[in-house]
């Protein structure tokens, strides 16, 4: 059980803040130091010298000092908001509301400067000064406000053009990889989807309407570098459907520059769909399963396809509570020019059935697991497609009685 | 110390409109993108159809950054870019740069700032991680000071792009795993191994019962009468310290410093470059807490990279390269043992097991 | 009929030795074969250390046979192969050959006795089958008629080499599956398809009512009293026909005439070349029983042979060129209709889902 | 519900033989007819023609006639015979009983034609003289028997050297490929082990003593000719633990007559293992995980390698109940010379956690997925190694009481 003895942090320093000799070994090493992030804030703060003092503690004794937050957010939001408590008040006054601020990202993490002078300005103002830039989910994440700061702060966010992320069982910060901000390799353009949809759902995404959370992740092409496969509930995963476009020239160059094409390359493809005689490269286009590997090293000679979109994938999530998952496939493309409508009506489905047989914290994956995708797609109205399985069924169980015995 | 609060309350308006943010170069090629270049470890260029060309310097950070540094950034866009600049999905900023005569001097800027350049292409980029002790009620371990740990170890595999492949390492301080850490080329998890401690007194008062019981995956949960108050108990031998009674209920709390602590997984990922995503998979289940360094963790995460270096072939993912020469060599190589626990004994456990005589001896 | 019964009871003796029936070539170079050569379709020789040789010819079997046959095949061992032969895993005779003369005019009277010779290398063998309405209570369907009508249609397949890789075909009259028809290139298994019709009069007499319950997968067989006798029901939307219940209880028959039938599964295999072991995957989920000579199974076994044999590469097994080409271009090829009851529903379903974007379009 | 109404078969011919215009049609054809097997029979035995005329009522209803069958056996034995009984006893009296004796083949299914004709000559006497050779599981099938012929048949069996095989909850016939009898491949003695285990256990095969049945399958090689891996509670498959034995100019001369090596050879190993210079084959053994591919195709020049023996799989099954299984590594090599011990000691160690914690007809396999690997690996006392799984685990639900939180 609990250990209930209390140790004090470190004695203070002559300067009234605590001693953190644990923590101070984490300013050396060349990686830049959160230690002295926090120090540099503590310029501007109070709160700061706190938490340092509190993590100093927790580094002592092996142990985290938060309590279980309880529900905090502004007015009207159900969410944006994690509340935070110390467990050790006393010891650190500064830190014992320390909550934090959800604030939704513009698309694709790009800013000016003097939209991030604005945001430190508010914070300096009403918070701790300390940030992460940015949370997993994609928000931008002001840490350290009490309670009585979060409608002021609130407020000065909208003013200046900013508004609150989600938390809860709502609909999270949709997020997205660069594309065609940079990236030759986008097929659809996915900081606009993600802005269109943020802006979209900003009701689901500040009133959680849900059983439990629901992420959706945008990116451009199956190199996916948002992660979407792994952690959003809807994953939208640009691709092509016709063939890689492909500069001779550019292969000739790659190869002289020394790539070794036959090994790097074709050796590589999933399903050997490429041949190379020392001279030209082929693709047997109905063969490739789009995966990217060539055109991500042969990366100035292939591309995509002309004909792109996007292939749509759900239930991705962490463990909690049966098992992790990866998205699967629910459709396996959509024209790029048909994404938000798609999207729309899609997720629109997902959320009734979602919102009917859901039970309380449970993901959009695990009712699928639970209920069987054949119901799912009943479900959401959706006809089944041998892409969305890796194989079909190897067990000869088959329950056939919607048709009466007969199919 | 709030000032200037609006007149009229403002809501739901959503995020700022990125186009104000790009950079001139990137609104008037927007989409229309040809290429890129591998400039340096760090640098990258990207060519557009129309010739021009937006040169993108990423720089390391710790993620958990002061207003100070932010505009120390921002000063540094100013200078250099046109005051753009971006973050990635790694966390990492990115300054672009419309003149390739900037990027040095940039460079030279950043690094004096502490802030290294890096991560590009087959480098090891920044660990994607959580809150830890910093922030978080449920943490197993803090996951900030980790980090700090293992990227100090690893500074060299960000400023160079020698690996066969790219690796992510990922870190969550939980089994919440706030990221991708269930698919990342390496992740450090936060784990307890203690059942929660349940408070009887005020259980009542702060959670819901029926919810409680039914959060638990394991069905450990049942209902108790605990010095005369309605409470509940947890068979101990079912429990497996996954933390979502807790997450539902404050008066299940799991912390225990004696028996909290870190697992590495390996081989995970998420791209579809070649194989399909894959899970992350269990390699050393426990190391004890041992701040502020985590010496055996560090160890660990270098062993992984050190044999994995050496041993994958070009592109390889750590996980292509395991699935290449199998488990059993990895075990050999890492000198990790292999116990029980690496066995699966959860719900599709039995699909784990070795169906086949391919065996590499 | 019984004559000469022995004085002395005899048991557990076990089978014959096998040194016994071992041809002397065989006996002579027992474990030191070097390698074999491929003469012809059913003609394989192998050739000892010693240089010694023995060639092996291979005939296609119904395997039910009479005494009459086995006699047949008995004279035709003493007039070729001194007196030796065996039968192999899939119910093949093989006999067994010291003289390369004596190849020829075996073969020629196995043709003439109706036993095609063949089945080795790149061909269809035989049909591992079960017993349907010949001899088992438990069939949905025959299994000799359907095997028969079949292998007339493989005929050539048999007695050619000239498929991308070996073909195993199985063939089993319910989901007992006697045999490794859920491992086999081709499978043709008999489905019921209506829960059982519980006999309330007899259950209690025959069965054993709480081994009854567990006995199904699902949970759906309860207690009931049913005409004031002590019974079972059905909850007849668990019930997905396994006749697991019936194997235990006489009294829970599923043969329906109107539902039986046939599925046909693909892409299984055993041998651990190139790939891993595999489970048969469903293509066709119904074809009503259609006999004697079940046109719609033929065609589809046909069928799925026809597109194989056109796409597949070298050596690749019915599963390997499925995984290569991706099952939604076997639906299209095959022309068969892809349904919800393609999509696993049962214990491990959810790890059958796509998991990644790897589509071929 | 079962239909009640009793359709008469087929009118009678002549002979007072039942016609059987649907079975006839199954004379016809290139491949050997069953039906013609069945009526040759009917020279020697009446029940032959009973067996058809039911055979064709069930072809021209789409159903069985037989009834489940009741426990017949022979003295003292607790199985080897399947008893069946005609649900239409008076229209097809002959094979009102018409149980099958499962008769243990000798390994490898090698025969003299005197013990063939033996055979025949014993179940001329005494049965319906129709056969399977062989059933699934391996054994000499004879089929059709009366209750009354079977003690008779069974001694008549003995005295000339045969005996029964399993059935029920039992030790089945163990069966093998044909090993080192004629196949250069065999890494042990196939033949030798499944005639030595046979006969050890005699009395688990005769005397049902388990909560299921209990199979056991020997393959000299990983081609598993007799399809162990799908198919027995206990799969022993021969293998190599040094090099593939190569003899390079049997590969040039295997390229010489038009095998290509580096398509159907190296880009076939499931690990590339392998490298063709266009002259020299290269393997590189450590990577080699013994499949068996390069040896079928360069079947003159490659040979598994000298330190023979076996990998030992446990709990391949069909569907019934909880899903097939393919069989899982539990040893992954032993030496060929204690392959006999090992397989004994293991299997006796199997039996007695079977025995105390298999629920009834669970079989070994069933057990393991309920139990776990883990706990089913301390029951039989081995230590866990990496081989026995395709991969560590992918959740972090560990239960780690066992160590009392120290591992
Ligand atoms: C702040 C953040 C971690 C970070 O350091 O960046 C975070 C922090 C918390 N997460 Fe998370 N999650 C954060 C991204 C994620 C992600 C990644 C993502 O969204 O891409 C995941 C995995 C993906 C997924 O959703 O499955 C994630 C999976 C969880 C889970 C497990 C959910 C599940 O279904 O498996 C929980 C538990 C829960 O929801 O009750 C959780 C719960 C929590 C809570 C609210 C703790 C709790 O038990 O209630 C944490 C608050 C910490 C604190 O005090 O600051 N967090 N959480 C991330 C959100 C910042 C942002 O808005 O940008
Ligand atoms: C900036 C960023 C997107 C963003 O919107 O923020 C990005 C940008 C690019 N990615 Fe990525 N990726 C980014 C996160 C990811 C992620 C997500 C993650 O790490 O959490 C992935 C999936 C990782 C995984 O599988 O676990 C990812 C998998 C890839 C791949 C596939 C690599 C592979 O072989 O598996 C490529 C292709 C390549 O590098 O050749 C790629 C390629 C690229 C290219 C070359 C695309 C392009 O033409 O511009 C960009 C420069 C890459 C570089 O770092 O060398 N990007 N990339 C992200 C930078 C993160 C960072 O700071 O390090
Ligand atoms: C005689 C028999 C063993 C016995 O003890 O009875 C046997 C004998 C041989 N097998 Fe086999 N296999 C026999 C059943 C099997 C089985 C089991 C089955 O079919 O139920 C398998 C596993 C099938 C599966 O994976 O589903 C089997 C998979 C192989 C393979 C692997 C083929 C592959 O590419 O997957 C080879 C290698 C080859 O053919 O190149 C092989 C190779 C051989 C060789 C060439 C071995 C040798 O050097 O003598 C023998 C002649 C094969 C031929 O038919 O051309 N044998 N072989 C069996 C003949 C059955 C028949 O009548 O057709
Ligand atoms: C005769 C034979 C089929 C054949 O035509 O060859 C056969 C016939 C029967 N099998 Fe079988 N099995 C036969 C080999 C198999 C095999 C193949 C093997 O042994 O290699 C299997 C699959 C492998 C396995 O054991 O998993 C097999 C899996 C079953 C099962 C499902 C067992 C399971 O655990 O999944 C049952 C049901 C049961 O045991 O209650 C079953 C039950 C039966 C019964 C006894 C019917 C019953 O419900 O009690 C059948 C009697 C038919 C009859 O009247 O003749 N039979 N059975 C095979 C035995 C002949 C022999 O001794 O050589
Ligand atoms: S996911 Fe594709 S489109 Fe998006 S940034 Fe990565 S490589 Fe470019
Ligand atoms: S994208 Fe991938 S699958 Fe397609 S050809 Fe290139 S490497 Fe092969
Ligand atoms: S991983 Fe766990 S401890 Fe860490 S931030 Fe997420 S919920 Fe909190
Ligand atoms: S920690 Fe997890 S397994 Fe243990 S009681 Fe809580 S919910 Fe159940
Ligand atoms: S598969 Fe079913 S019906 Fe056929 S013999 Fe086996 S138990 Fe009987
Ligand atoms: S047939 Fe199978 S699923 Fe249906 S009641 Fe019987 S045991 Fe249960
Ligand atoms: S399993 Fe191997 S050893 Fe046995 S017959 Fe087949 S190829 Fe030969
Ligand atoms: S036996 Fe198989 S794995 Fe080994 S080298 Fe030959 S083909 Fe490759």
């Amino acid at each position: 059980m609990e250990t209930e003895e209390r140790i004090v942090a470190s004695p203070e320093d002559v300067s009234g803040k605590p001693e953190t000799p644990l923590l101070d070994q984490l300013e050396q090493g060349p990686w830049p130091s959160f230690v002295k992030e926090i120090k540099s804030a503590a310029q501007a703060s109070e709160m700061p010298a706190d938490l340092l003092g509190q993590v100093e503690l927790s580094y002592k004794q092996k142990k985290g000092h938060w309590k279980h937050g309880g529900i905090v957010s502004v007015r009207g939001y159900g969410g944006g908001v994690i509340g935070r408590y110390s467990d050790e008040p006393e010891q650190f006054p500064k830190v014992s509301q320390f909550h934090t601020i959800r604030v939704n990202q513009p698309s694709g993490w790009f800013y000016s400067s003097q939209a991030l002078r604005t945001l430190c300005d508010i914070w300096e103002r009403h918070g701790s000064g300390l940030t992460n830039m940015h949370g997993a989910t994609g928000d931008i994440v002001l840490m350290g406000a009490t309670t009585a700061e979060l409608e002021p702060t609130f407020n000065e966010l909208t003013a200046a053009g900013f508004d609150l992320g989600g938390s809860g069982s709502a609909m999270r910060t949709p997020s997205c990889c660069v594309g065609e901000g940079r990236c030759e390799w986008s097929c659809y353009d996915t900081m606009k989807l993600c802005n269109d949809l943020t802006q979209q759902y900003q009701d689901e995404i500040h009133r959680p309407p849900f059983p439990y959370k629901f992420k959706i992740k945008m990116s451009g092409c199956p190199n996916d570098c948002v992660a979407a496969a792994a952690r959003s509930d809807l994953a939208i995963i640009g691709t092509w459907k016709d063939s890689i476009q492909q500069d001779d020239a550019a292969v000739a160059q790659h190869a002289a520059e020394g790539v070794d094409i036959q090994k790097d390359v074709c050796d590589r493809c999933p399903t050997h769909a490429m041949d190379w005689d020392g001279q030209h490269l082929t693709i047997r286009n109905e063969d490739c399963v789009r995966c990217m590997h060539c055109i991500n090293v042969l990366h100035k000679a292939l591309r995509p396809g002309k004909e792109q979109g996007a292939v749509i994938l759900v239930g991705a999530k962490a463990p909690i509570i049966q098992g992790a998952l990866l998205a699967s496939v629910l459709i396996p493309f959509v024209p790029k020019e048909e994404l938000h409508e798609t999207v729309t009506e899609l997720v629109s489905r997902i959320w009734d059935f979602w919102g009917e047989y859901g039970k309380n914290r449970e993901r959009v994956g695990e009712l699928i697991q639970r209920v069987g995708l054949p119901a799912f797609l009943d479900g959401i109205g959706l006809d089944p497609v041998p892409e969305m399985v890796a194989a079909p069924r190897d067990n000869p169980y088959i329950y056939a009685h919607e048709t009466g015995g007969e199919k | 110390m709030s000032t200037a609060i609006p007149a009229k309350r403002i809501t739901d308006i959503g995020p700022p409109h990125y186009e104000q943010f790009l950079h001139p170069v990137i609104k008037r090629n927007y989409g229309k993108w040809r290429y890129h270049e591998k400039v340096a470890p760090g640098v990258l260029c990207h060519v557009a159809e129309s010739g021009e060309r937006i040169y993108t310097v990423r720089a390391g950070s710790p993620r958990l950054l002061s207003i100070q540094t932010l505009r120390n950034f921002a000063d540094l866009a100013d200078r250099y870019c046109e005051g753009y600049l971006r973050f990635t999905s790694r966390h990492n900023v990115e300054f672009l740069l419309a003149s390739q005569e900037n990027v040095e001097p940039l460079k030279s800027e950043l690094f004096a700032l502490g802030f290294p350049v890096g991560g590009t292409n087959n480098s090891i980029s920044n660990i994607v991680h959580t809150q830890g002790w910093v922030h978080c009620h449920s943490a197993a371990t803090d996951a900030s000071g980790v980090v700090k740990a293992v990227m100090d170890a690893l500074y060299d595999r960000f400023t160079h792009e020698d690996l066969p492949g790219k690796v992510r390492v990922a870190m969550a301080c939980c089994l919440n795993m706030c990221g991708a850490v269930h698919c990342s080329d390496i992740a450090i998890l936060g784990v307890h191994r203690t059942p929660p401690q349940i408070k009887h007194d005020n259980l009542r008062k702060v959670c819901e019962v029926p919810t409680l019981i039914s959060s638990c995956p394991t069905g450990a949960i049942r209902a108790a009468t605990v010095n005369g108050n309605a409470s509940v108990e947890v068979v101990e031998e079912q429990c497996m310290f996954c933390g979502n009674c807790y997450t539902v209920c404050p008066a299940m709390p799991l912390n225990n410093p004696e028996t909290d602590g870190l697992s590495i997984w390996v081989g995970g990922k998420v791209s579809n470059a070649r194989s399909e995503p894959m899970f992350t998979k269990l390699a050393v289940p426990f190391i004890p807490n041992n701040p502020p360094r985590w010496p055996e963790v560090v160890e660990a995460v270098l062993k992984i990279i050190d044999v994995y270096a050496k041993g994958a072939r070009k592109y390889e993912r750590v996980g292509e390269w395991i699935e290449r020469i199998g488990w059993p060599r990895f075990f050999q190589l890492t000198g990790f043992e292999f116990t029980r626990y690496h066995i699966d004994d959860f719900k599709h456990a039995g699909l784990s097991y070795a169906r086949s005589a391919h065996i590499r001896y």
